[in-house]
């Protein structure tokens, strides 16, 4: 057992010792202090295995695009953790949730971080398909976690919108095994995802289409592409805000991963134009109405969902063109939108708990009311709306730039949505940041919230935009190899 | 493989496809839940006969979890619920019974036309059987949004999920398939779970989803 | 340019000599205008050295400042005067090539005289009078018509010429230049806006204090003693300049050109300025004032007959 | 190396902010922006009069595979030696500025920063380093336009500014997407070679006009500067005005040259028309303002019109292989540039003094500040001149050579530039008279006259900083009016970077005089005009002092007889502005006046209305926002849909994927 063996473990044990641990603590700020020591160790276990990863076996394979992702997500499980000791704190001070509940939040939350890791270390399609599954399960109690009339609905659309679109996945899931199967014999090898990549472009094409458009309507369900996104803003606003920063910056991010390991394997294959072509179709539909949508939100939460959809949509058009430029603007986008949305979450529900509100228009002049949390408020959204120096402004000119390579009027198409996508954000930011504040009740018990999250998520998003790390970029560049 | 054997698991399949129109032209919840409960009987027979004819012996697991769970655990508790609940018992279509069944047959048509449209050299039988499975999963989808029922809608969940383990079952030598099937049945119990929770907890005094709905967007400003 | 201390010498003292030569013309031509005029309406004519006479009779009087006027308006008029000066002496006259010629080309001379307005038009609004300002903004939109007017009259001779300088303009409608349609239009343009630039019937009555028509005449209501005697100097400088430019750029004949002697040159412009003057007081005599917002239009053909004579020029 | 230390005391500028954020540091802020400034200044200068080689340099930085490039050429050192000197003097203007600024947290931490933004942008080489100076430019100016957050309109014009160039920046992203396809290459040397067929080298250019010309205020991408730059501080209204809209035409002109190679007449025809229009309507709008700062913003439209008719006659003639008037003509352009950053900083500086002394930038409320801020006054005064081009100030020189440029037009064989000349001529001098018209109610209205406002009769100054920095650009509008001839050194490299000459090939300027086209066909010297001014007046002077009675009483206005005592009673900004309201303005701004008098025997008020309207915005932009936003509505209606409804979004999703693969070939 080599020490990347070990990290790898340790990886996927450290949530299972973490939950059943914290599961005896009752006190909630012992737990809560906890909770962000385990969630640390996790990441500190992830970055292990940045450094020394395994050899791939028939169910876990580590390489470059797991690696992307793995102390991405440990890290902001890490710096979620560390925000919901405030947050959490403050909600069962205002009663909006019982101590006694706590314990069940860490232990879904750790459930969470396995799967999530569990689906982004598996090399076998069927794994990665049970640590989705898992991962819904563990986050609609979760998103449901506040019990009220509006969250326990939210939870139920998710649940169901969410289960049907798992199903679908699996039954692209099943389809993939069946066109893998007369090529690598039956049993576990036509289910390893290595393997079956090996061997792709002897693969029948025909099926493969097939099993990625249910790969893609079941995952794209997760993702939240158009037309299937209608779960995401309820979940997103109606969960706890550390809950909507995991959603937002991890799970969409999960379920993209698995649905860019299925267009890996078409990647190889003649199938692999109309993947392409579905991704950029579904990517372009997706940022358009969302960047439209955004325009009509009042609900701060809401609004970051939306920018989620959009963003999303930026990197299925991303992946969708491919190339070297396409899909490096992709994975960059997808790393650090998650460090800016997740961010952004915090930034919210700090906002929220100080304000007392979530109601765009209730929230005004926050520069001169807030002006700390102002700063970081605004430019967490700067960044989200793709200003540099973060990297999602880098992301966006190198796609801009791959989309018009491909075709003139996909970048225009694309320039469009963006463009929409700004003004709505920026007319929002605008109205909350300056002008007169309105006057809001003080809140009645002390928010102490970490900044420190927020601003390491924003200073690794701005180094980001202006350096990509070489241990990083070579990840990228195997990623890329493989998107194709 | 001989041809019997093949037979038998086509026929098995054929008549879930046919216990999923049965479901559709249910007006009544009851009479949707037994024939959920027909349907997964089936799918448990096939199982165990794919358990025999692949001989894979773990398959008999998946079996027995449906034939337990799902034929019989699952649809005794969706009947005491609606029992104790004493409501209308009519399942409210939104589309008309008539139209839900033509499209039903368009959507098996669609079905076969996908999967004929991938003549594996070696598995074109194989290809039905997939087609099949298909087909209920999408009709089990048309009952989720032709019916507005909390109920209804489970069960149609509930049916896709019989299409897809009868898909994987028909697969090959497919690995997992008992630990995917668990997974499942905890999504299915999750949902049944959430039906009780929203209706006894709540006492709502119907299972139209309209109820479930009231916070549908966000408030205006 | 030679380097010889005599020639330098001769240069400048021609220079100078031509600087206070139309100083010294410039009120007898505009008594000479006055003449004319009262003699074709049959009154006796004052003397042909009245504005001079005026202009020391204004020296010699207390001069009075309002105590709202600011430093801009006590320098305004020396401004005013020393521009126009300059401008005028700049123009060819008697010779065509003045040593002083490459200083300033036509545009140039336009710009000084913009200068010149610059001022007058800010004095006007220094008092704070009602007047004033109804001066100074009458003023503003006529010259913001006229000039363009002018630019393209100077497009048109120059790109005939080849050049904007005006010896080389000069010389070259003394030669080649003859009649050309182009020509005829430039030149009715250019009369039009020499009018409205010096203030005379119809655009402006130079003699007229009557609250609603006054331009000119408003912007320096509050100018006394010899602030008004350097602005009337220099209103009389701009006239001759005016005639002298016509003069000089559409009927060059008779000037000295460079090694020539200019006993002719004298002769011809002093004909000139008596021919011009004459049609002025003429045209003033035969024409009523238009309304002040009659001006645009009467610009605006100026500005299309000129536009007419540089596409026709060009091409 | 040269560039690795400019870029590394651009890159200090910009990361100084970060000391803005503890209290004590602040002070340092302005004198370490003025000594970095001025270390640039100083080092282009350098750089130029030597005309130095290029330089270039390149980091792993920016996105991995193509890092980040960084140049020096003459087209980059002149504009930097722009940035460097208007920093300097905005600097020293912002030494006694910031300390009377209500929250300073709002401006310093973006001020320095914002000129190292500016400074970045001609140093990059790559498109990705080159958009990210660009952006961090808009939003950093973005930022400091918000520094009054709670002044009526400023959020309006914050928004619309950040749209806009986010609009600009998507077009230069398109345009050097177009290279990049064709070339395969971000970095700008790739580019140079790319072999593009002329529907994309056209398509290039239009989209460089639109994302350039967006932020240099070209018409009609001009309406967010009347309203960010006024809205923004003083000195950064100066910067915005005075130098980011220079980064622009630097933009264009890198583009248009030096990616292009500007080698189609009809770009320049394209060019020198929106030029034209720029030029006119700017100078109306600003003729129409009755606010001080907006009506400088408007003129900044005019202004840079007037530089792109410059840019867009020398890519016509660069074209049809007419070098000399090519040169000519892109030396009037930059040296306008150049101009206008003087004067155009000048003016927003005085304006800033008016505003800080009387609270007020509203035209009708000020007047007779002469007495109050004369040093304010007198360089208003010369920077009001020579943005009319009025010699023997630097605004004329530009305008001359831009005029003798135009005269080499009938020279081009086009057919086309035979009806486009006249008419560029006709808008060229129109802007100019009406720019004089403009300014002299812009200084008439604040400056002379009687205080229409308590503010404005208290109003005072005292000499600091702000008065010296005024002071050297009014002494710099001087010194370049008189001598041109030095400026051309500066600009020399820069221009023969794009047509591959100077105007000194042609013809040799000397110290007195400017000589722009062949020897002894035309000349001008602004020194000797000066200097027979001067002469004049002494003469002038001489001959009062012997003719005149020289005495003088001070005594109670006249008026015809009819003073009225009433400040009121005084020309407006408005009324100044009636009769070009009515002659020229009314069919472009559908002006129409009405006057409502009170019926013969009522003593009431008579009311006048003034309706006018934008006619740009009013069709071009307002109508874009109803129809985004009627489009969100409808869109918004899915969002109040049961769960089913979601499904079946979902279920039709699925089944057209399924029919699709059916089809599918």
């Amino acid at each position: 057992m080599n020490i990347g063996m070990i990290n790898l473990v340790l990886l996927l044990s450290l949530p299972i010792v973490a939950g059943l641990f914290l599961a005896a603590i009752h006190k909630p700020g012992i737990a809560l202090k906890l909770h962000a020591g385990f969630a640390f160790t996790e990441f500190l276990a992830a970055l292990g295995l940045a450094f020394s990863r395994p050899e791939p076996t028939r169910l876990f394979m580590v390489d470059g695009f797991t690696l992307c992702l793995v102390p991405l997500t440990a890290f902001i499980l890490f710096t979620t953790a560390w925000f919901s000791h405030g947050y959490l704190a403050h909600d069962i001070d205002t009663g909006k949730i019982q101590a006694r509940h706590l314990r069940l939040w860490h232990v879904l939350f750790q459930s969470m971080a396995l799967s999530m890791y569990a689906a982004l270390v598996s090399n076998n399609i069927g794994v990665m398909w049970v640590a989705v599954e898992m991962a819904t399960l563990a986050t609609v109690i979760l998103v449901g976690f506040y019990r009220t009339h509006a969250a326990l609905e939210a939870a139920w659309k998710y649940f169901l919108l969410g289960s049907v679109g798992i199903a679908l996945a699996l039954f692209g899931t099943i389809l993939l095994y069946f066109a893998a199967e007369p090529l690598l014999g039956q049993g576990m090898n036509a289910m390893t995802w290595s393997r079956i990549r090996e061997v792709s472009s002897q693969m029948d094409p025909r099926l493969l289409r097939l099993a990625f458009v249910f790969l893609l309507v079941g995952y794209g369900t997760k993702i939240g592409f158009f037309p299937l996104h209608a779960w995401l803003p309820d979940a997103h606003a109606e969960a706890p805000s550390p809950m909507s920063a995991a959603l937002s910056g991890l799970l969409l991010n999960i379920a993209f991963f698995a649905l860019l390991r299925g267009k890996m394997v078409l990647a190889g294959n003649v199938a692999a134009g109309m993947a392409s072509s579905l991704l950029i179709l579904f990517g372009l539909v997706s940022l358009i109405i969302a960047a439209l949508m955004l325009l009509r939100r009042h609900d701060l939460k809401r609004l970051l969902a939306w920018s989620s959809i959009e963003h999303m949509g930026i990197m299925g058009v991303a992946f969708g063109i491919g190339g070297p430029l396409g899909s490096f603007a992709g994975l960059l986008h997808m790393i650090v939108h998650s460090l800016v949305k997740s961010g952004l979450f915090f930034a919210a529900g700090q906002t929220i708990q100080t304000l007392g509100t979530q109601k765009i228009s209730k929230i005004r002049g926050l520069s001169a009311s807030h002006p700390r949390l102002a700063i970081l408020f605004g430019l967490a959204f700067l960044a989200a709306a793709g200003l540099p120096p973060f990297g999602l402004f880098t992301s966006e000119i190198t796609l801009l730039v791959a989309a018009t390579g491909k075709s003139a009027w996909l970048g225009l198409a694309l320039a469009a949505g963006l463009l929409i996508a700004f003004a709505a954000i920026i007319l929002k930011l605008s109205g909350m940041l300056f002008g007169e504040p309105v006057e809001n009740p003080p809140p009645t018990h002390p928010v102490a919230i970490s900044s420190v999250p927020l601003a390491l998520h924003l200073a690794i998003a701005a180094i980001l935009g202006l350096f990509v790390p070489g241990m990083l970029w070579g990840f990228m560049r195997d990623a890329i190899a493989m998107l194709g | 493989m001989n041809g019997f054997e093949n037979d038998m698991a086509h026929t098995l399949s054929g008549v879930m496809l046919l216990m999923s129109f049965l479901l559709l032209y249910q007006r009544r919840i009851p009479g949707l839940i037994h024939a959920f409960a027909i349907q997964a009987a089936l799918l448990g027979i096939a199982v165990s006969w794919q358990a025999v004819m692949q001989g894979e012996p773990h398959l008999f697991i998946t079996a027995l979890i449906v034939l337990l769970f799902k034929a019989a655990f699952i649809p005794i508790a969706l009947l005491k619920l609606i029992q104790r609940l004493s409501v209308p018992q009519a399942v409210e279509p939104v589309m008309a019974i008539g139209r839900t069944m033509l499209f039903g047959i368009i959507l098996c048509g669609l079905s076969l036309a996908v999967m004929q449209s991938s003549p594996q050299a070696s598995a074109l039988i194989v290809n039905e059987k997939l087609a099949m499975a298909l087909a209920i999963v999408l009709l089990g989808f048309l009952i989720m949004i032709a019916r507005q029922n909390a109920v209804a809608q489970v069960i149609g969940f509930m049916s896709i999920e019989n299409g897809l383990v009868l898909a994987a079952v028909e697969a090959k030598g497919m690995p997992l398939i008992v630990e995917i099937s668990v997974a499942f049945s905890v999504l299915v119990a999750l949902a049944v779970f959430g039906l009780f929770m929203f209706h006894i907890k709540d006492r709502f005094d119907t299972l139209d989803t309209a109820s479930l709905e009231n916070v549908r967007g966000e408030e205006l400003p | 340019m030679e380097i010889s201390i005599l020639s330098i010498t001769l240069k400048t003292l021609l220079q100078v000599l031509q600087a206070f030569l139309v100083l010294a013309v410039a009120p007898l031509l505009t008594g000479w205008v006055r003449m004319v005029k009262a003699r074709m309406l049959g009154r006796t004519a004052p003397s042909l050295f009245q504005p001079w006479r005026d202009i020391f009779r204004l020296l010699r009087k207390e001069t009075i400042v309002a105590p709202s006027a600011s430093r801009l308006f006590t320098m305004a008029p020396t401004i005013i005067f020393v521009t126009t000066w300059i401008a005028a002496s700049l123009v060819p006259t008697v010779m065509v090539k003045l040593p002083l010629a490459p200083v300033a080309d036509i545009i140039a001379l336009i710009g000084l005289l913009g200068l010149s307005r610059f001022f007058l038009v800010l004095a006007g609004l220094d008092i704070g009078t009602s007047f004033g300002g109804l001066g100074a903004s009458r003023e503003a939109f006529i010259s913001s018509l006229a000039e363009p007017a002018m630019m393209l009259v100077i497009f048109a001779l120059a790109t005939l010429a080849g050049s904007t300088d005006l010896p080389t303009i000069a010389t070259y409608m003394a030669g080649s230049g003859g009649m050309r349609l182009s020509l005829l239009f430039a030149f009715i343009a250019f009369l039009m806006v020499a009018v409205a630039e010096n203030a005379r019937i119809p655009v402006d009555n130079p003699t007229t204090h009557l609250e609603l028509t006054m331009v000119h005449e408003a912007m320096i209501l509050e100018y006394s003693g010899h602030h008004l005697a350097l602005i009337e100097l220099a209103a009389a400088l701009k006239l001759l300049l005016y005639i002298g430019l016509a003069a000089c750029l559409f009927l060059p004949w008779g000037m000295a050109l460079p090694g020539q002697a200019f006993p002719y040159g004298f002769a011809a412009w002093g004909a000139k300025l008596l021919l011009g003057g004459a049609a002025l007081a003429a045209l003033e005599t035969g024409r009523a004032k238009m309304r002040v917002f009659r001006v645009p239009e009467f610009l605006g053909g100026a500005l299309l007959l000129a536009f007419i004579g540089l596409l026709l020029a060009g091409v | 190396m040269h560039l690795f230390a400019i870029l590394f005391l651009v890159f200090l500028l910009a990361t100084i902010s970060v000391a803005a954020l503890v209290p004590k540091w602040q002070r340092a802020i302005a004198p370490f922006s003025l000594a970095t400034s001025a270390t640039v200044f100083f080092w282009m200068i350098a750089f130029l009069i030597k005309d130095a080689a290029p330089q270039e340099i390149s980091f792993p930085l920016g996105i991995p595979s193509i890092g980040m490039h960084f140049g020096l050429d003459g087209l980059s050192a002149f504009f930097l030696m722009i940035l460097g000197l208007s920093g300097t003097v905005v600097s020293i203007y912002a030494l006694s500025y910031f300390p009377h600024e209500k929250e300073p947290g709002r401006i310093l931490p973006f001020f320095p920063a914002f000129i190292g933004a500016m400074m970045l942008v001609p140093l990059a080489r790559d498109a990705f380093t080159f958009l990210l100076a660009w952006e961090a430019m808009s939003i950093l100016s973005w930022a400091l336009v918000m520094a009054h957050h709670k002044e009526h309109g400023t959020q309006h014009a914050g928004y619309v500014y950040l749209l806009m160039a986010s609009f600009g920046t998507f077009c230069l992203i398109g345009a050097f997407a177009l290279l990049t396809a064709a070339s395969g290459g971000l970095s700008f040397s790739a580019m140079q070679g790319a072999k593009l067929s002329f529907g994309t080298a056209s398509a290039v250019l239009v989209l460089a006009l639109a994302g350039a010309g967006s932020k240099a205020g070209i018409v009609p991408l001009h309406v967010w500067l009347p309203l960010a730059h006024p809205a923004a501080p003083s000195p950064v209204s100066a910067l915005m005005s005075g130098v980011m809209t220079k980064v622009a035409i630097y933009g264009f002109l890198r583009i248009a040259f030096g990616l292009l190679g500007a080698s189609i007449w009809q770009w320049g025809a394209l060019v020198l028309v929106i030029g034209a229009i720029t030029a006119v309507l700017g100078v109306l709008q600003a003729m129409l303002q009755n606010d001080l700062k907006k009506l400088l913003a408007y003129s900044t439209v005019e202004n840079v019109g007037l530089i792109f008719v410059g840019i867009g006659l020398s890519m016509t003639f660069h074209a049809s292989g007419m070098e000399m008037a090519a040169t000519l003509a892109m030396t009037a352009a930059l040296l306008h540039a150049f101009n206008h950053s003087l004067f155009k900083s000048l003016l927003f500086l005085g304006a800033g003094r008016v505003l800080a002394a009387t609270g007020t930038r509203d035209l009708d409320k000020l007047g007779g500040l002469m007495r109050g801020m004369p040093l304010t006054a007198w360089t208003f005064l010369i920077g009001a001149m020579a943005i009319s081009a009025l010699p023997p100030l630097n605004g004329f020189v530009s305008e001359w050579l831009l005029l003798q440029s135009l005269l080499m037009g009938p020279a081009l064989p086009q057919a086309l530039m035979k009806i486009l000349l006249p008419i560029t001529i006709v808008s060229v001098a129109l802007a100019a008279a009406l720019a004089a018209a403009t300014f002299i109610k812009a200084f008439g209205i604040t400056f002379l006259g009687r205080a229409r406002s308590p503010e404005a009769a208290a109003a005072k100054e005292f000499k600091s900083p702000e008065t010296t920095a005024m002071f050297l650009l009014a002494g710099l509008c001087i010194l370049i009016g008189i001598i041109p001839q030095a400026v051309l050194s500066l600009i020399s490299p820069a221009v023969s970077h794009m047509t591959g000459a100077t105007i000194q090939h042609f013809a040799v300027s000397n110290l007195l005089f400017l000589v722009p086209k062949a020897a002894g066909s035309v000349s001008y010297s602004g020194i000797i005009l000066l200097l027979l001014l001067g002469l004049g007046g002494v003469a002038a002077f001489a001959l009062l002092r012997i003719l005149a009675s020289n005495k003088t009483r001070i005594s109670p206005i006249w008026d015809c007889g009819t003073p009225d005592n009433d400040t009121l009673a005084q020309y407006t900004a408005g009324s100044f502005a009636q009769p070009i309201r009515r002659g020229i303005a009314a069919p472009l701004f559908d002006v129409r006046e009405m006057v409502d008098m009170p019926p013969p025997s009522d003593m009431g008020t008579a009311h006048f209305h003034l309706h006018m309207q934008d006619l740009i915005w009013n069709r071009m932009y307002a109508p874009i926002s109803p129809f985004i936003l009627g489009l969100a509505d409808r869109l918004n209606k899915m969002q109040h849909r049961p769960t089913r409804h979601y499904l079946m979004f979902m279920f039709t999703t699925l089944i057209i994927l399924l029919a699709g693969i059916v089809l599918w070939k």
